[in-house]
This record gives C-alpha cells, structure tokens and sequence, in this order.
C-alpha cells in the first residue's frame, strides 16, 4: 500500500520528481534495483510514452489510439470505417468460435484452461507468469492449453491459432488494457522488451521508435506510420495485404523484415517481451480485435 | 464515430446457409453473365460489348464514392448513387485492370439507384461508374492512387 | 456468407459478405504456377420470393466479396434469400430475416 | 631486345597467374568471415536479411568463375554483417539514446 502511495506521489510530482527518476535509472543500470526502484520506473515510462503522443498529436483523444494510425489519419479513417462496418475478420471470429468450442480428445476444451471459460479475458494478456519466469501471450496460452491436453500445437502466425484469438479478443471488446509488471524478473522481462523496442537494426537501421514514435504520423515510404501506443489492442488483424487474419508476432516479423532485419521466430522470447512492453505501454486503452488493417 | 462493436454484432442476424445445386436454383429473370465484357482487355472494349450503341455523357447527377488514395489496391470501398430516373444498370470499371468491367448491377423498380461493393485495382487508374437510364449511359468518373512498396502502416 | 438487413423508412438496406476467394486466374502459387482463376460471376437476392437484386461480378471483386443494395418495400420480419453463383458452377445460398 | 620483351610477357603472366590464385583464396577467406559475422549477428538477433543473399551471390560468382564480380559481393556481405555486429553493440550499450522523450 505504502508503495503505491509513493508511486502516486511522484507521478503528480513536478521536475523533481523527474530529476529522482532518472537517478533512480542510473541506480537501475548499475544493477542495484529495489523493488520500489522497478514499479517506479514502469510508471514513469508509461506517464512519459504516453505523454509523448499526447504532445504529437494533441487533437487525438487517448482513447482513439486503439485504433492504430487511423487514430491520426483522417483519409484512411474513412476507408477503414467501411471495412469496419461489414469486416472480413467475421469468418474468422466465427471460424475461431467453432473450435474454441470443439472439446479436445480429452473431453476438455479450452474453457477449462482460462479464467472465466476464456471469455472476456484478452485484456489479461500477456502477463509475466512468476513461476514459469515467462512473458505468456494469449497466443501461449492457447497452445500451452492445447499441449496440456495432448493435442498439437498450432501454427502462430495464421490460420486456426489466429482465429481462436480473434474469438477470444471478440468476446473481450472494450475491456481496457492493464498489463502489470509484478517482479524482478517480469521487469527484466520487461526492459528486454523495451530495449529492442528503442534498439536499431536490420540495414535500414530504424528502430521501432524510430518509425512508430519519431516519425508516426509522416509518410514513410507510401504510407503513414502509426503509433506505438496502442499497438497491441486491435490484433489479430485482417490485413488487406495478407488478405487473412494474422496475430501481432506476424506483423512485427513483416515489421522487421521491411527494416531488412531478419525476423525473430513468433511467440520466441524477444517477441513476447516485444509484446509486453508494449502492452504495458498501452495501459488503459481498450481492447478492440479483432480489427482491419491496411 | 463510435461503434460499439458488440452490440452491432448482437443486432445480427445469423444467416442460414445451405449448398444447394445450380438446377434448382429459381431462374431469374435477368440476363445472364456477359462473358465477353468481363473478358474485354480495354475499357473501350468492355463498355462496347457491354452497352452496344449506347451514346455516352458525362452527368453530374451520379455520386461515385471512392478514396482519392486507396489504403490497399486489394480492397478498395465504392459506392454508386444515383436519382437518374428509370434506371436499369449501374456498371463499374478500371481503366487500368486486365479486365476493366468490374461489376454490373441491375436495378429494378423495387430497388434504390444505390449499391456498394469492395473491389481489386492492380495499380493507380480511373474508376467510372456507368449508369444506364432512358437508354442513355451516364458516366462519372474519379481517379483512385493505388501506391506500393509501402510498410502498411 | 453473412447477410444484414435492416429497413428505415421503408427502405431496406442488404449488406452480404460472401466467403470466396476470388482468384483471377492470374496469380501464382510458390512454385511459380498459375493458379487458376474460380471467381463469382452472378449474385442474386429475393424477398417474399420476388427478385430485388441481381448483379454480374468479375474476378476484380476483392476476395471475400462485400455487397451491399437497398430496395423499396421490406418490412422487419421478412426473410432475404441471397445466392451467389462462380465461374466453377459452385453455389450457395443464404437467408436472413430484415431487422 | 627480344629475349628481354619475352621475359617481361613471362613475368606479367606469372603475376596474373598468381593474382587471380591469391584472389581465390582471399575471396574465400573473405567470404569465412562473412559467416562467421553474420552468424554472430544472427545470436544476437540482429542479422540483416540482405547479408546471407550477398554470400550466396557471391559463392555462385565465384563457381561460375567471374571473380571479379565474386570478390565485391563477397566484401560487400562481410562489410555488411561487420555492420549487423557493430549495430547490435551498439544497440547493448547506446539503445537508450534511442528513447526520443
């Protein structure tokens, strides 16, 4: 209790705050963390990210940026909302439902192996699971349920794993985002995510930032570049180019490819700290996937 | 320019959907499909074999709904609106499209002049729209940018 | 296929998303064959058995065609029967009831 | 005068002989360090995917004898995954600098 008060009280502190922040940073980077030091530091990150699009974009309410970069571009907006209004994805949440509801060979079923029978849960992921000392994604947790019954693991990109999480993620619009970093270990789990996050590569040497953060909102190439924040709550995405569902581990393999950096296997460990870092990001804005995207 | 998903999807209704064969569909009364329009390379070539001897003029009574950039040339959002009178077809093409003849529809007295559809445009082009009323055909017509090479967003 | 309907002031709009894959005819599989073209050529709807729609389409209809028209004289309650038709004589049929 | 003209076609044969066997053999040991580089790069995790082509392009350059052309793709691919490694160190010790707030 006392531990969050503090938290508050620096949140709505002024530069001195800020000016302990970064102390505690340095106090961080020498390896000498407390478990103050870490929630501090998350919170911090969150209210500074966060406050960078507020800055970049002031028009823009908070809770548009669900809405990848047609939260900031009128023209596409338009041609997003006709997708939106009959999607392409409805097959593939049907498609999803149909086997979420299938039991396995066991006689169990997906249900058994989520809170409240896998329904409403979206926003619960990913999460930093203490005893496994691992980021688990929505998309884990459905082939760890499905290996925990002896059935196969799916594929992570497309296909019947996407459209399990598209269902799942239906059944969860509108629940808001609240993604906690509870230990050492989940932060650096955490700070992993955060570092390839801010890190450069591949041969055109752009970060992630660098695109989705630096220049979000400029034409990069032929098209606008969304934001970073709220990044993880419309996926899986029915993207035009794919012209199929696939999950957010797909999208930032086609990311890293277009930088000329090779990708980095789906649901492997940088991804999933990609994810949570990201998703701790995006604290407070609404799950709305499955949803279309260019 | 909130839409609460849920409940839109909740207002829906579940279509049956059965298999049925070709024979025991009932006939309809209308033409069938135009082959060769469909086939015609050129928009010239499509609009003839389509609407043989028909005069063609440029109107401005006809609302062609289209993105001056499409986001994805894989799918790209018109509409077609029109309060010509005694409307019979309404016909899509691009220019630009191996086969320029997209789309045809035939419009009753029961219906409204006004229809939307999602199609392909392999590359930037112009899109006219053809409304056949009083034996005229009239025409609007818009460019649409198809780009590529970009890193979607 | 999934079909809305939904009628305002007497005026009955259909929206149809059609799960097809729309092959041209004209792209190619990863060993560089043709893959080839099975594209809808003719969509139909009735009301109360009465004809209300009809349209020719080609293969550059995106994949998983969307449609939507408007007739004059549904009332909420009524069934809408919609087919579809494609280039290989396959069909399907779907019904819905206008909200 | 002859004899002397001779000699000199002599030596300029044997150094092109000898410069095209040197070349072989430095485009070899230059293309070993291309892989063992973009290896490296590729542990952690920050290998380029236009690296691994160079080396290809230039182990068929050099099959089919142009090594000329075998010689410049070979130095391009090492330069290039030298740079994939030089990134990822300094992404490990300059990422933060990338933070734009």
């Amino acid at each position: 209790m006392g531990l969050v008060k503090l938290t508050l009280k620096i949140r709505s502190g002024v530069r001195l705050a800020g000016l302990l922040m970064l102390s505690c940073i340095a106090i961080a980077d020498s390896g000498n963390k407390s478990a103050l030091d870490f929630r501090a530091m998350v919170e911090q990150d969150i209210n500074d990210f966060q406050a960078f699009f507020k800055k970049r974009f002031p028009q823009v309410e908070f809770s548009e940026y669900k809405n990848g970069v047609y939260a900031i571009d009128a023209a596409s907006r338009e041609q997003w909302l006709e997708m939106e209004d009959f999607p392409p994805y409805e097959f593939a949440i049907d498609d999803g439902e149909n086997l979420f509801e299938k039991p396995f060979a066991n006689g169990k079923s997906y249900a058994d192996c989520f809170d409240n029978n896998g329904e409403g849960i979206r926003q619960n992921y990913p999460y930093f699971d203490s005893k496994k000392g691992e980021v688990i994604t929505l998309e884990l947790a459905i082939n760890n349920c499905r290996e925990a019954n002896g059935e196969k693991p799916l594929a992570y990109k497309r296909g019947a794993l996407a459209n399990l999480s598209a269902y799942m993620a239906s059944t969860s619009t509108g629940n808001v985002l609240a993604i906690q970093v509870p230990d050492e270990a989940a932060y650096q789990a955490y700070s992993d995510g955060k570092k390839f996050f801010y890190s450069k590569r591949g041969q055109l040497n752009f970060s992630c930032a660098d695109c989705h953060m630096r220049v979000a909102g400029q034409k990069l190439r032929a098209d606008i570049t969304s934001p970073a924040l709220g990044h993880p709550t419309g996926f899986p995405v029915y993207r035009a180019k794919w012209e199929e569902v696939g999950t957010l581990h797909r999208r930032y393999a086609g990311c890293n490819t277009n930088i000329r950096a090779k990708p980095l296997p789906a649901q492997g460990r940088v991804y999933r700290n990609l994810e949570y870092f990201q998703s701790v990001m995006s604290r407070g804005l609404e799950i709305n996937g499955p949803s279309s995207r260019k | 320019m909130k839409v609460n998903r849920r409940s839109f999807l909740g207002g829906l209704f579940k279509s049956v959907v059965c298999i049925a064969t070709a024979t025991s569909l009932p006939r309809m009364v209308y033409a069938a499909w135009n082959e060769k329009a469909f086939k015609a390379e050129t928009l010239e070539g499509a609009l003839k074999s389509k609407y043989p001897g028909l005069e063609v003029i440029d109107s401005t009574a006809i609302k062609l709904k289209a993105p001056a950039i499409a986001e994805n040339g894989a799918v790209v959002p018109v509409s077609v609106k029109t309060d010509l009178p005694s409307v019979k077809t309404i016909s899509l093409f691009v220019e630009k499209n191996p086969s320029p003849l997209a789309a045809t529809f035939h419009i009753t007295p029961l219906n409204v002049a006004d229809i939307s559809i999602r199609i392909r445009m392999g590359e930037t082009s112009n899109l006219i729209a053809v409304v056949e009323s009083n034996g005229k055909l009239h025409r609007v017509q818009q460019e649409v940018k198809v780009t590529i090479g970009g890193c979607g967003g | 296929m999934k079909i809305k309907a939904k009628v305002k002031n007497n005026i009955t709009k259909v929206k149809m998303l059609i799960k097809h894959a729309m092959e041209t005819g004209r792209r190619k599989d990863q060993d560089g064959n043709v893959i080839p073209g099975l594209y809808i050529t003719e969509v139909s709807a009735s009301h109360n058995s009465q004809p209300v729609f009809f349209a020719e389409v080609g293969p550059a209809v995106s994949k998983d065609p969307y449609i939507a028209f408007s007739f004059k004289g549904g009332v909420a309650g009524d069934k809408i029967v919609i087919t579809w038709v494609d280039s290989s004589g396959s069909t399907e049929t779907g019904e819905a009831v206008i909200k | 005068m002859n004899k002397l003209r001779v000699f000199f076609i002599a030596l300029n044969m044997a150094f092109l002989l000898s410069n095209s066997l040197y070349a072989t053999a430095d485009i070899n040991s230059i293309l070993d360090d291309a892989r063992i580089s973009v290896e490296k790069a590729a542990a952690k995790g920050f290998e380029w995917t236009t690296t691994r082509k160079l080396i290809k392009d230039a182990e068929k350059a050099l099959a089919a004898g142009d090594k000329d052309k075998s010689l410049q793709l070979a130095k391009a691919a090492l330069n290039e995954a030298e740079k994939s490694l030089v990134q990822a160190s300094y992404a490990e010790t300059h990422w933060r600098a990338g933070i734009p707030l």
